[in-house]
């Protein structure tokens, strides 16, 4: 099968339905995900294909969505549960924490929890604190999880389907902000292997190292700079942890500068990880400090003015590597 | 009839009419661009709710979920500052941070409007206690959904407050959604408020098409609740319209919205004030009116009020006087500016 | 009597016996210093517990609270296994790395024991739904202790349990105590299963101090899961000693100890067999002898297995052949090593 | 009132007895807090001095207690809730990030959360891999919180003061291992500001930061490092978030080296915000890369001594330190 154009929900659709045909054990539960379809649409149309035991519509109980979800997945399931928002993870860390990601260590390694915890974050439609937060650093801090965040449409489908193949649980957050990006999927051609990095775009002057939104964000920042003479190299890192670090280590080790650009507040994200990482086997190469462009250490405001100044913006990310590079002071300093 | 009489009743329809007409014109708001975000969940329909609002007495306290437009109206907020606060606006009551789903006010004993389902629920326990340990006669009330009956700290909560003979009062707003599911596919026993006394509570149904019937029933259960018999009211009704502003709810046949909207509070009330007497259809349209003006009011000033600056995003993270986050900006100086 | 008559509680006696002679060589494993810490959580008193585990079939699954011991023992696990893990050896159920609070066993269908209070409960629902979509006949079990019924979590497993009719038992051991807290303090409503049928369940008390009678309706429950009408089965008990190993217990007095202790269903059980002739004094002695042997025999195995090695600490936190952990030691190398 | 020597855990009870007698405003609740004294002791005798109104014993039910403590705090009291075991955060993460920390800012200013969220995390008592946690990178990730975490006797009197005076939701983090733990105690004299960093001890040769009881490990290491010539500066931080980073950062820039120390796993940890912040601000005055020494990714272990082996210890402190500043190899690489 050729390469098709089509959005990011719809090749999310597209993986749960190939893995649902290919494999039995695979259900869905989370709120809404049945006869609404999911909140952004996701599984709209599964309940009609494969019916109400695998596509299963829950009450508001995200403890207990993610508890059974543990429950079926030690008891030869596959279970697809959906947080229909990453902000509400907070009610679910102990089931995702304690249980899914510590029963194969803690029993000794009798039990795996082979589940798919689908999710979605980040700003963009405006809803305030409770509903536009960028939390993956909390499943990061977490081992025995697996913290997937896919940027692409070809990875929407991918990932999703390698995360249903994989035999621990995964925790899976897309982006609200791409549910509507086009690109092209082709489901024999994965972008890169599970687990691994991939490099978008190709640059000797900086490395970006980012994920979810935010390698757009960065694509278009780099354009930016190539018109300054400034070629950024693009990491789109997609599987968080476990963490593929040789792959932009040596792309830092090459151009010698660094960015890590996350939506999440900066302060104890998964930016600083990674810039800790970089620092950490980098040190003799780098040229410049490790540079993080993150959100702001504040919750996320209503006012779409507001909620857009809070996170990096490809401009805020091309001025801050036009200032690393070339120390071109940015707008606000200037 | 409502223990307060003919009198309560016209101002109870007054209440009711004001948070309709709020909503149809949050709703005018949309449509003409200018909410911050599609967000917006109206309780269209709900407005009975007036009747526990009206049992509620100064100092009492209260929380809401993200369908509380109502509910604050009836405690008596300022329609302009909700409005500005919905269109995420400067002068709004949360200065343009918290939006529809955020609303609070303090001065009314609004401990605020809350997007997480359920998360408001356990904060009315803890109001509660201050009141037990201040010597306070207040109750404090929590409203919430069908939905977030499932929520398991609901549980927590009632449990709590009937073990401690807390001052607190759990108020189900019955709109039989969650979204796209029925109450009958989200709950084994849709009877909520039998769960609540077997929680220990003192738990009553009422009908949220007779704001009479749910007035009488809430004074009774509140005036349990403010001498240490918390409670549990369930108000059953139907929610007119889509779950947020998107939403068409094609999960649902025609037959069953026509049939759900008609039980209506204020229609009713319009129907019994006129019945009895109490007031003509010239003096209630000319009421309407009234509310009419006041909100196309809130209108115009929401969209006349000023959006924050954008520096103000980093107020109000800590209290006044202790720190405030470094912005990324001058973070980034520090490690690129002059120095180096 | 039970239905199983005579035969059967023979049988549960000697499950029962053996579960108390476990648990009094736990404690002795701890007062020769031989146990992984000191969090061990006895069954001692809850031994009728027996009688539910007799009902389940082969296939069953099922997950416990911290004080599982008794659990695996009826349902079959091996008390050596139990004991090197309870003394974090190499050997144990889970390799030395869960201890006494998280023994499991996938080939009894014990999906794990749980030290986060109501942790393991919502499992059973996910697991109920494995059987219904498979099209097995088998029930899932989630046992927990009167202190995890104020845990929401249970609410929200009881009402999908009840809602989708899903194969599945609660049942809550009602030793009184979650931890110094005596269950009226800690619950407004203390017949617990009044809260089961509320949220739809088939719910039951049981008297803890009767095998028999907790067989018998058990039985009745677990036949109604098992055909999509789920239950809830309150086991009143005592717990005799202290919570943890290092309790004393001082905030319940001696005469209350007493009085609980004397709800034992092994002294009862052993009374009913004498009384009816299944057995006499001496063959019951002679089964106290061959638990005491077996479980002498666990603690010397515990003591003598091997702790297990180093390395082991970094696998399991994910899949075989999938990547595991860095060591740190292999991470500072990689950063200060010969490269360098 | 002169020092006086005392424990940990006499200090925290000592202090909340302190301000209970000052504010009345101020009460307790969580489980076991009353008849039983508190898990570790903590609030023992508590009850019989302030009564149940004010010491009160809850159900087991943790989003429930955190919950009722921050709607208690708005409403003019000033509870202290105690989370026994902070493995039990997960479930409480909804109440503390999304209402107890966000309320302020998404009320727009108008409510304050004025509780303290007592708890104690760390290794030490084979309490496997639900008891073992050390979890504050959860809390420091979100903004709204204060994070603190005392290691010594008087801070744990006096930050627990200054936290019942704080007009935010604090996190205070204990640590199972220091209950027990003796040192001065004076009243009239903390160690240091609210908020701010101590330096423990002062050295030339390298930086340690470090929190809770790693502050003892790193000052057991700096001992040893000493004795092989090498002058460790230790700086405890307290206070997590917002953080004050300007006192390690001039120790850094005056040593040219340092190491992070955590208890809590690597990845994603507070020590990877420690690192990058240390490596953005003192890149020039580095000489090595900032060196992080924290637990295994792995969950916790029951056997004494795997537990033992997975956290650092002041022997990996010291070793890892000579490696960084004499280049001396340690014993598992040598
Ligand atoms: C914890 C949580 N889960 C899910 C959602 C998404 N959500 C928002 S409103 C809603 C339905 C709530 O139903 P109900 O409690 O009946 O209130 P209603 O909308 O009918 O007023 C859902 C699922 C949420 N905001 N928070
Ligand atoms: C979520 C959680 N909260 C608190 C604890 C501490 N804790 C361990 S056992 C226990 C008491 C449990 O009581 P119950 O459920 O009746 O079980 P029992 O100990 O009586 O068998 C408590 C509070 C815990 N382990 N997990
Ligand atoms: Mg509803
Ligand atoms: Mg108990």
């Amino acid at each position: 099968m050729a390469a098709i154009e089509t959005t990011y929900r719809d090749a999310l659709r597209q993986a749960l339905i190939d893995a649902m045909n290919e494999d039995p054990s695979v259900f869905i539960m989370g709120e809404e995900v049945g006869r609404y379809g999911g909140a952004y649409g996701v599984t709209k149309g599964l309940l009609e294909i494969f019916g109400e035991n695998r596509v299963v519509d829950t009450p508001i109980a995200e403890p207990g969505i993610i508890g059974a979800a543990v429950g079926a997945a030690m008891t030869g399931s596959r279970p697809v549960a959906e947080l229909m928002y990453v902000d509400f993870a907070g009610l679910t860390m102990d089931q995702v924490a304690n249980q899914a990601a510590k029963s194969r260590y803690m029993f000794g390694g009798q039990i795996g929890v082979p589940m798919v915890l689908r999710t979605q974050g980040g700003t963009g439609r405006s809803g305030a604190a409770q509903h536009s937060q960028s939390l993956e650093a909390w499943f990061t801090h977490v081992p025995g999880l697996r913290v997937v965040m896919p940027a692409t449409v070809n990875d929407a489908y991918h990932l999703l389907r390698m995360a249903l193949k994989c035999p621990d649980p995964v925790i899976f957050i897309e982006h609200k902000g791409l549910y509507v990006r086009k690109g092209e999927m082709d489901v024999a051609k994965p972008d890169g292997a599970w687990g691994k990095s991939v490099i978008r775009r190709e640059g000797s002057d900086v490395t970006i190292v980012t994920y979810s939104k935010m390698v757009h964000e960065s694509l278009a920042a780099a354009e930016t700079l190539a018109q300054e003479g400034v070629e950024a190299e693009v990491v789109d890192i997609r599987c968080l942890n476990p963490l593929d670090d040789e792959s932009f280590l040596a792309s830092v080790m090459k151009t010698g500068r660094a960015m890590v650009v996350t939506e999440a507040v900066l302060t104890s994200g998964f930016a600083a990880e990674l810039s800790a990482r970089i620092s950490e086997r980098c040190f003799d190469y780098l040229e410049e400090p490790v540079i993080r462009v993150a959100g702001e250490d504040i919750p996320i405001p209503v006012s779409p003015a507001l909620e857009r100044g809070s996170v990096p913006s490809a401009q805020l990310i091309a001025e801050t590597g036009l200032w690393l590079v070339k120390r071109v002071a940015p707008s606000w300093a200037a | 009839m409502a223990t307060g009489g003919n009198k309560l009743l016209l101002d109870l329809y007054r209440t009711m009419r004001r948070i309709r007409t709020f909503e149809e014109r949050v709703n005018e708001l949309f449509v003409r661009g200018e909410t911050a975000g599609s967000m917006l969940h109206m309780s269209i329909g709900e407005e009975a709710i007036s009747g526990v609002c009206e049992t509620m007495e100064q100092g009492d306290s209260f929380t809401t979920h993200h369908r509380g437009h109502g509910i604050f109206i009836a405690r008596g907020a300022d329609p302009n500052r909700m409005m500005s606060e919905i269109a995420g606006k400067a002068d709004g009551y949360c200065s343009g941070k918290g939006g529809s789903m955020h609303i609070a006010d303090m001065g009314l004993g609004a401990l605020g409007a809350n997007a997480i389902v359920g998360g408001g629920i356990p904060h009315v326990v803890g109001a509660g206690m201050s009141y037990r340990n201040r010597g306070l006669k207040n109750v404090s009330v929590a409203f919430f959904g069908d939905g977030a009956s499932q929520q398991g700290i609901l549980y927590e909560a009632m449990n709590m407050a009937a073990l401690w003979k807390l001052p607190v009062v759990f108020c189900c707003i019955n709109n039989q959604y969650g979204m796209g599911t029925r109450i009958d596919r989200a709950a084994a026993n849709t009877n909520l408020h039998e769960r609540a006394i077997a929680c220990g509570l003192n738990g009553v149904a009422v009908d949220g098409g007779d704001v009479e019937e749910v007035h009488e029933a809430s004074e009774r259960i509140m005036t349990a609740a403010r001498n240490g018999r918390p409670g549990f009211i369930t108000l059953t009704c139907y929610r007119f319209y889509g779950h947020a502003r998107l939403d068409k709810s094609p999960y649902r046949d025609e037959a069953e919205e026509a049939e759900g909207r008609k039980r209506d509070a204020l229609v009713n009330a319009r129907a019994r004030l006129i019945d009895r007497k109490t007031a003509d259809a010239a003096s209630l349209d000319a009421l309407d009116e009234a509310a009419a003006e006041e909100m196309n009011a809130a209108v115009a000033h929401a969209i006349a009020a000023l959006p924050p600056d954008q520096d103000s995003m980093f107020r109000d993270v800590y209290a006044e006087g202790e720190l405030r986050p470094r912005p990324l900006r001058e973070h980034l100086s520090m490690i690129l500016g002059e120095a180096r």
